[in-house]
């Protein structure tokens, strides 16, 4: 998509290590998001697919290392700043305020925004791209059905003008029909020039529609490289993809 | 088919004036293996947890073997013979593997204080017994659960074989019928594949009857006599895997696009 | 969540007859006053209590003046637990002993003031004063004890905080023993113009008694604004629900779980200082009972619910106020006014049986109710 | 988790390479610390008792030890695992005096603030004795600089034990600590050899007017440190051979220390004197009291803090049923029952609340439960203290004149007697644990635990929940009697003001302390607090410092809960629980369970 070579990537692990506690988590992990791009990070379970994820926003701290974010070392900001630099999440289980109103969900979205106008026009421009979400805003977002929390959860992502989208296992424990408006969300939201960074157990369907991919196991970065080659390796049917049934 | 086992019968629930489910009607006749399948949200942990008596039903009544469940807490109806699993796994994660399945065969056995202060010997019987009762569970899944495992705490488990410790605990509850919610999810395909055929051995080794919850067609395929389709907490679609599949209500709300497509 | 036609278990039939129990014990104490009010005289009266002499209006009115304005004390402490119950889910039970500082810190500022001569020349400026001062202490309190205690215990599960806030309240009661020593402590005396009464329509009231109520109404609209209309409002119920979430949307968690903790305890430093006017004394006891009654009243109005905070405050400082002479004195009861603790207690236990989410509902996140 | 990694030494940092930001944290926290033990008046209240004779008092100590900690705990670092670790040296030490220099300058302004203000009214201790023992006898000014070098040579003291390899730095805590409870422990432990006629040895161990002589300091400090040189490695091993025996050994080893403990039990009280027995028995109170809320807290996980009402149904059934000064509203046939005729129907009365407190706040959240279970107490308490019921319970005035409990008309044990009631408590203690015992590994046991776990999934397990937590009530309950029974009998004499909420948190700070679910941790935390500090009302030890007992008591509980909610001695399955996460991440990486379970992605519920 872009040309990696002389673009600055807007997300980078340089070297990272975590550890929790004094158990050592991510081991030298190198990571690179560029603008525009959509990739994604396999590995089974305890592989530390979401320790990669609270480092990158925030939530742990790298014992060594640097998270770059847009050029500027940010191991020490929390996450509201790096929120407000571009990079938000879409979390696992969609994890919406269900006591609060679909508006208000939207809202809080832009928590860190002061533009108002501007707030006004991507509220907008969601209303378009859901317009089921439109018509439920006073609703408790709890009352939801599981797709139309699906698109608040997004919605409420995109509400914070990120430049780039975290999603974090987006076809956890959903149905068949769920998945596939996920990953329909994914490819349009990307389209419009977001940078995805995906995280998924699935692996067959996430190389599917990545351009590129890294393969974690237990902490380490085993395998980089681009979507069609992941899917070709043979190491990595073996291990992760399976058949292909699934 | 065989005696009608659990009937469901026109049943409703609401919270807060919304309906999580309506009318639904559902049976399960004895020996079956029956899949719940629906878009999330669609009232399928709700029907489960209303079953195994953790939610008092609006209206519409539940008769297992003929008799109401309706008021009953989730104790009593696990005593009568039905037991469950949960889809976010729940076990006694600081008690050892064997605990798990030994305190589970609670509403089976009957030693008080009194056995337990003065270990009398039908105290130890008992005990033995459970013990006995909960290895032979465990051994269901081969060697992973038994043997230096027993004594360890379940939290040490892997993802897979907390799942499985979990199929087991509701075995050893003793029921008739066993509901799983969402038995395969986060296993990978080798390890769905092998838990799919253990499911079709709860029916033909241990005679239980299953109702299962399920996102993974291909399990759905492979297991289920019946598949009920629920969406907005009703029933929209019922009948054998291929019918199923093939209904475009059900591919509209749930499967996206024809079955042979999504599998 | 679940209803119950019939009770079936042992326990069941118990509850059913603890809860006739006590209706009936309300019900028929409230007919045998009603029989001494009509003549104490009368036969079933006297059958009842037969020095019982019933009450005249005054004294009811000066009881429920006195409970309400009590109640509204709890009230206001009450908010404080509901808002961190509400936002980190377990009962800071320490609260009442941030109250307990307040009041201390209203005795000795009053005090200086009273000796630098300020008290009796500018008495309006000198209560602002305290109140202020009062109120910093507190709402440090309060968040020193975040920031030390409870923030290291976040995710644990949640008897762990809750023990460690017994700890704390134990702790910060013996500090003020060991650097203040045991004695009560007295508040200087008011000017003359603020014990006297005032009128209000047909109902005669202490203006100190009065002051206490106007404060907490407008404490109580103030925090209402701040929750349910601001941006800082909306962060907070977004944390309340899910803390992850909120810190992914930019929100600093940690800083509204202190402004929650900050606020209550402000909240609670201006119930001291009133508490301060309307006793004068305080003890490094002064906050326990309070605490734990301001937690019922937040328990019986609902837990996480402001307005039913409130209310759950007036309703328990009324009842305790009320109830032993309205219900157990005609009944024949001696000493009622040693049972008012227990009133309220009883009173506690009654709201949990008959509607264990309070009277107005409780506002929780769904984990949290488990 | 330490042991098992050889971290990579690095060369030593240089001296000046400090984290000077934490040192300031640290220091500074100190200095609050210490001008909070010096507002309180420890110094100076404790001024009178030598710990060495002329050399060193305990109000010296109160303030020393903190400069100690805090240097030690300025250089404590987390080694990480794969990380490369620097090497100690001096830069550890520098680091400590500084630590402990600003800490002291605290000390030091607190002095100059007393010297120059007046702030008696509020701060009682605002004092001049205070200013005394702050300046050291000499100017302010000379007080000031000698803090200050004080400070920075105990805190490089503390710093430096990070520089000393684990052998010596043991050594050297061991004989620290040892001097310390020898001298603390003095008035006891003359007591005792005393009465094992070792009078000899406590004359050259001790001075007359109190403290250690200078030959007792080095004759503890050399046996002490012999053992920790020679003899503990060899302890070590004894204990882990002890630990690996299994099946029939391990039965047989496990008998052999019970009956050294047993015999103890029944030994020690006849060599002892008759205040250390009065101690005993009323360590004893409450190891029955804590037993019997570890089964409720411990097993159950029901945080009942109204637990003091059964002590008190205890202690007043007991009252009425025996004394002849039951109160007037009796009925006049009400015979005067003798104690164990009485006992029995203090248990089924006991039950009987335990079920009638139980049943309505068993179906409640955690958190409601404790705060109406501690309603309960309080309303209990005021209805014995009522006028109301004052014709039955003696209101204010309690009741007097309960006669001793008569063993089988061998022998009358009551208060005056302490050595018959420490027997009679203990022998409840034995079938206390083994009531504990029996149950934690039956089959109510394992549902207690399910409970404990997740009551929800218990209840769709097949556990009757309610039943079960009431069992749980009413076992805890009946123990808790037992308690009061004895309290009566001993004390002669009850009043409301015995049961107060106090004692409730006090008994759940020892079971908290001891170690939550553990029979052996919760009666050390029994004997360590209640013998140590004391209880609620009774004196323990350590007089000197009743006046700051409860204070120890509540930062005792936060610590604990900071620090080791699993308490001094942990029950396994607690620890794990309170330290699941840890526990996972460090169980994974080591490959002791399956490579496919992520702790860090959930799956399992946090209790």
């Amino acid at each position: 998509m872009t040309d990696q070579t002389t673009a600055t990537p807007l997300l980078e692990f340089r070297g990272v290590n975590t550890h929790y506690g004094a158990v050592h988590i991510l081991k030298d992990v190198d990571l690179a998001i560029y603008p525009g791009e959509l990739v994604c990070l396999l590995g089974g379970n305890a592989s530390g697919k979401s320790t990669t994820l609270k480092t990158l926003l925030g939530m742990v701290t790298p014992t060594t290392g640097e998270v770059v974010l847009d050029g500027e070392v940010v191991n020490d900001k929390p996450t509201s700043y790096r929120v407000e630099r571009g990079v938000t999440m879409v979390p696992e289980n969609r994890r919406l305020f269900k006591r609060l109103s679909v508006k208000e969900n939207l809202q809080l979205g832009a928590y860190l925004r002061t533009d108002k106008d501007g707030i006004e026009r991507d509220l907008e421009r969601i209303y378009e791209m859901f317009p089921r979400v439109k018509e439920r805003l006073n609703q408790k977002s709890g009352t939801l059905s599981g797709g139309e929390q699906q698109m608040v959860a997004v919605g409420r992502a995109l509400m914070a003008k990120p430049r780039v989208l975290l999603m974090d296992e987006p076809s956890m424990g959903l149905a068949p029909a769920l998945v596939q408006t996920n990953f329909e969300l994914i490819q349009q939201i990307h389209e419009e020039g977001v940078a995805i960074f995906m995280v998924e157990q699935n692996a067959n369907m996430a190389l599917s529609i990545a351009d590129r991919g890294w393969v974690l196991q237990t902490g380490r970065v085993v395998l980089d490289d681009s979507a069609d080659a992941l899917l070709a390796n043979p190491d990595l049917r073996a291990s992760y993809l399976g058949d292909g049934k699934r | 088919m065989s005696e009608r086992l659990l009937t469901i019968d026109n049943l409703s629930v609401t919270f807060g004036g919304l309906h999580a489910l309506r009318n639904l009607d559902f049976h399960v006749d004895q020996g079956e293996i029956v899949s719940v399948i629906g878009p999330n949200g669609a009232g399928k942990t709700t029907f489960f947890n209303m079953i195994s008596g953790m939610v008092t039903p609006t209206e519409g009544d539940i008769l297992f073997k003929g008799e109401s469940l309706i008021g009953l807490d989730p104790n009593q109806v696990t005593a009568r013979g039905i037991a469950r699993t949960f889809q976010n796994v729940r076990l006694f994660a600081n008690m050892t593997i064997l605990e798990n399945v030994m305190v589970a065969q609670h509403c089976r056995t009957k030693q008080g204080l009194f056995g337990a202060l003065f270990n009398t010997k039908s105290f130890k019987e008992e005990e033995a017994a459970i013990r006995a009762h909960g290895e032979k569970v465990l051994g269901f899944f081969g060697s992973r659960l038994v043997g230096y495992r027993l004594e360890q705490p379940a939290s040490v488990l892997s993802y897979a074989n907390r799942r499985r410790l979990e199929i087991a605990r509701a075995m050893a509850t003793k029921p008739e019928v066993i509901l799983l919610d969402e038995p395969v999810a986060g296993m990978n395909p080798k390890e769905s594949e092998e838990l799919t055929a253990l499911i079709g051995e709860l029916r033909s080794e241990w005679g239980f009857t299953v109702v299962m919850i399920e996102h993974d067609m291909g399990v759905v395929r492979d297991v289920s006599d019946r598949v009920v389709v629920l969406d907005h907490g009703e029933t929209i679609a019922q009948g054998s895997y291929d019918e199923v599949s093939t209904n475009p209500d059900v591919i509209e709300a749930y499967l996206g696009r024809p079955a042979e497509e999504a599998s | 969540m679940r209803h119950k036609a019939a009770p079936r278990t042992g326990v069941d039939w118990f509850l059913l007859v603890l809860k006739v129990a006590m209706f009936s014990v309300i019900g028929f104490g409230l007919f045998a006053f009603v029989l001494q009010q009509i003549d104490p005289n009368n036969w079933l009266a006297q059958q009842i209590n037969d020095d019982a002499t019933g009450l005249t209006a005054d004294q009811f009115e000066g009881l429920i003046i006195s409970g309400v304005s009590q109640g509204a004390m709890y009230g206001l402490i009450a908010l404080g637990y509901s808002m961190v119950y509400g936002v980190l889910g377990f009962i800071n039970f320490a609260h009442g002993e941030v109250f307990m500082v307040g009041a201390m810190t209203g005795m000795i500022t009053s005090n200086k003031l009273l000796e630098a001569g300020a008290w009796e020349s500018n008495f309006i400026a000198s209560l602002l004063f305290i109140v202020m001062v009062a109120v910093v202490v507190s709402t440090l309190t309060a968040v020193v004890m975040e920031r030390v205690a409870y923030r290291p215990l976040r995710g644990s599960p949640r008897l762990i905080p809750l023990i460690t806030s017994i700890g704390i309240s134990f702790f910060i009661q013996n500090v003020s023993v060991v650097l203040l020593g045991p004695g009560a402590k007295a508040y200087p005396d008011l000017p003359d113009w603020w014990t006297e009464t005032q009128t209000i329509g047909f109902l005669e009231v202490q203006r100190t008694r009065l002051l206490v109520v106007v404060v907490a109404a407008v404490a109580m609209g103030a925090l209402w604004y701040l929750v349910e209309r601001t941006k800082t409002g909306k962060a907070m119920r977004a944390v309340a629900e899910d803390k992850e979430i909120a810190s992914l949307m930019g929100i600093n968690v940690n800083r509204i779980i202190v402004t929650t903790f900050a606020v209550g305890g402000a909240m609670a430093g201006v119930a001291g200082i009133l508490w301060g006017i309307m006793f004068r004394s305080v003890v490094h006891t002064t906050g326990f009972l309070p605490g734990i009654k301001a937690f019922s009243a937040a328990v019986v109005g609902g837990i996480g619910n402001l307005g039913g905070a409130m209310a759950g405050g007036l309703t328990l400082g009324t009842a305790e106020s009320v109830a032993p002479l309205l219900i157990l004195e005609p009944l024949g009861v001696r000493g009622v006014s040693q049972l008012r603790d227990a009133v309220a207690f009883s009173a506690l236990i009654l709201v949990l049986l008959v509607k264990p989410t309070g009277l107005f509902g409780e506002r929780l996140s769904a984990d949290d109710r488990a | 988790m330490s042991k098992t990694m050889t971290p990579e030494l690095a060369p030593p940092r240089a001296v000046l390479d400090q984290d000077w930001g934490r040192i300031g944290r640290f220091g500074g926290l100190i200095a609050l610390s210490l001008i909070f033990v010096a507002l309180s008046n420890m110094p100076v209240s404790m001024e009178t008792f030598d710990l060495i004779a002329d050399q060193v008092t305990l109000g010296d100590v109160s303030l020393w030890w903190l400069l100690l900690v805090a240097g030690f705990a300025v250089g404590k670092e987390v080694v990480l695992e794969g990380m490369t670790t620097h090497a100690r040296g001096p830069r550890d030490i520098v680091a400590g005096a500084c630590t402990g220099a600003v800490a002291a300058a605290g000390l030091s302004v607190l002095a100059v603030l007393i010297d120059n203000f007046d702030l008696r009214d509020p701060l009682i201790n605002w004092s001049p004795q205070t200013l005394e023992k702050l300046s050291l006898g000499g100017s302010v000014g000379s007080g000031v600089v000698l803090w200050l070098v004080a400070g920075a040579a105990i805190g490089g003291v503390g710093g430096s034990l990070h520089v000393l390899s684990e052998r010596p730095r043991r050594l050297f805590v061991t004989m620290l600590v040892s001097v310390f409870l020898i001298a603390i422990l003095e008035t006891v432990l003359s007591d005792i050899s005393e009465d094992i006629a070792l009078e000899w040895l406590a004359d050259i161990v001790y001075a007359k007017r109190g403290g250690l002589t200078i030959v007792g300091v080095v004759l503890v400090a050399v046996l002490s440190g012999a053992y920790s040189w020679w003899g503990r490695v060899r302890a070590q091993e004894a204990k882990e051979r002890f630990q690996s025996l299994e099946g029939a050994d391990r039965t047989r080893g496990n008998a052999i220390a019970f009956g050294l403990v047993a015999v103890a039990t029944v030994v020690l009280p006849m060599v002892l004197g008759g205040i250390t027995n009065e101690l005993l028995a009323n360590v004893g109170l409450f190891v029955l009291l804590a037993l019997g809320l570890n089964i409720v807290v411990g097993l159950a996980g029901i945080l009942d803090l109204g637990y003091v009402a059964f002590f008190a149904i205890g202690g007043y059934t007991t009252a009425i049923l025996t004394s002849p000064n039951r109160g007037e509203s009796w009925p006049d046939w009400m015979p005067d029952t003798p104690w164990f005729a009485a006992l029995l129907l203090v248990m089924v009365f006991a039950a009987l609340t335990g079920l009638f407190i139980g049943a309505p706040v068993i179906r409640m959240r955690g958190d409601y439960l404790a705060i109406v279970t501690l309603g309960f107490g309080e309303i209990i308490r005021l209805l014995f203290l009522s006028d109301w019921l004052g014709g039955y319970t003696g209101a204010a005035q309690g009741i007097t004149n309960i006669p001793g409990v008569n063993v089988f008309g061998l022998t009358t044990v009551k208060g005056t007697n302490p050595q018959a009631v420490f027997y009679l408590v203990a022998a409840f203690c034995a079938v206390a644990i083994y009531v504990s015992w029996r149950l934690e590994k039956s089959r109510l046991g394992r549902a207690w635990m399910a409970v404990r776990e997740d009551e929800s999934v218990a209840e769709a397990m097949g556990i009757n929940t309610v039943n079960v937590k009431l069992m749980a009530f009413v076992v805890g309950a009946v123990l808790a009697s037992f308690s009061g029974a004895i309290f009566a009998a001993k004390v002669g004499s009850i009043f409301p003001t015995s049961f107060i909420i106090l004692v409730s948190i006090v008994i759940l700070v020892v079971v908290i302390v001891g170690g939550m679910g553990n029979i052996a941790g919760v009666i050390a935390g029994a004997v360590v607090l209640i013998g140590v500090l004391g209880g609620p009302k009774q004196p323990g030890l350590l007089q000197e410092f009743s006046n700051f007992k409860l204070l120890i008591y509540g930062a005792l509980l936060i610590w604990m809960m900071l620090q080791k909610p699993e308490g001094l001695i942990p029950n396994v399955r607690r620890t794990r629980e309170l330290h699941q996460e840890e526990f996972l991440q460090d169980a994974w990486l080591r490959g002791e369970i399956d490579t496919d379970a992520d702790p860090s992605e959930g799956g399992v519920a946090p209790a």
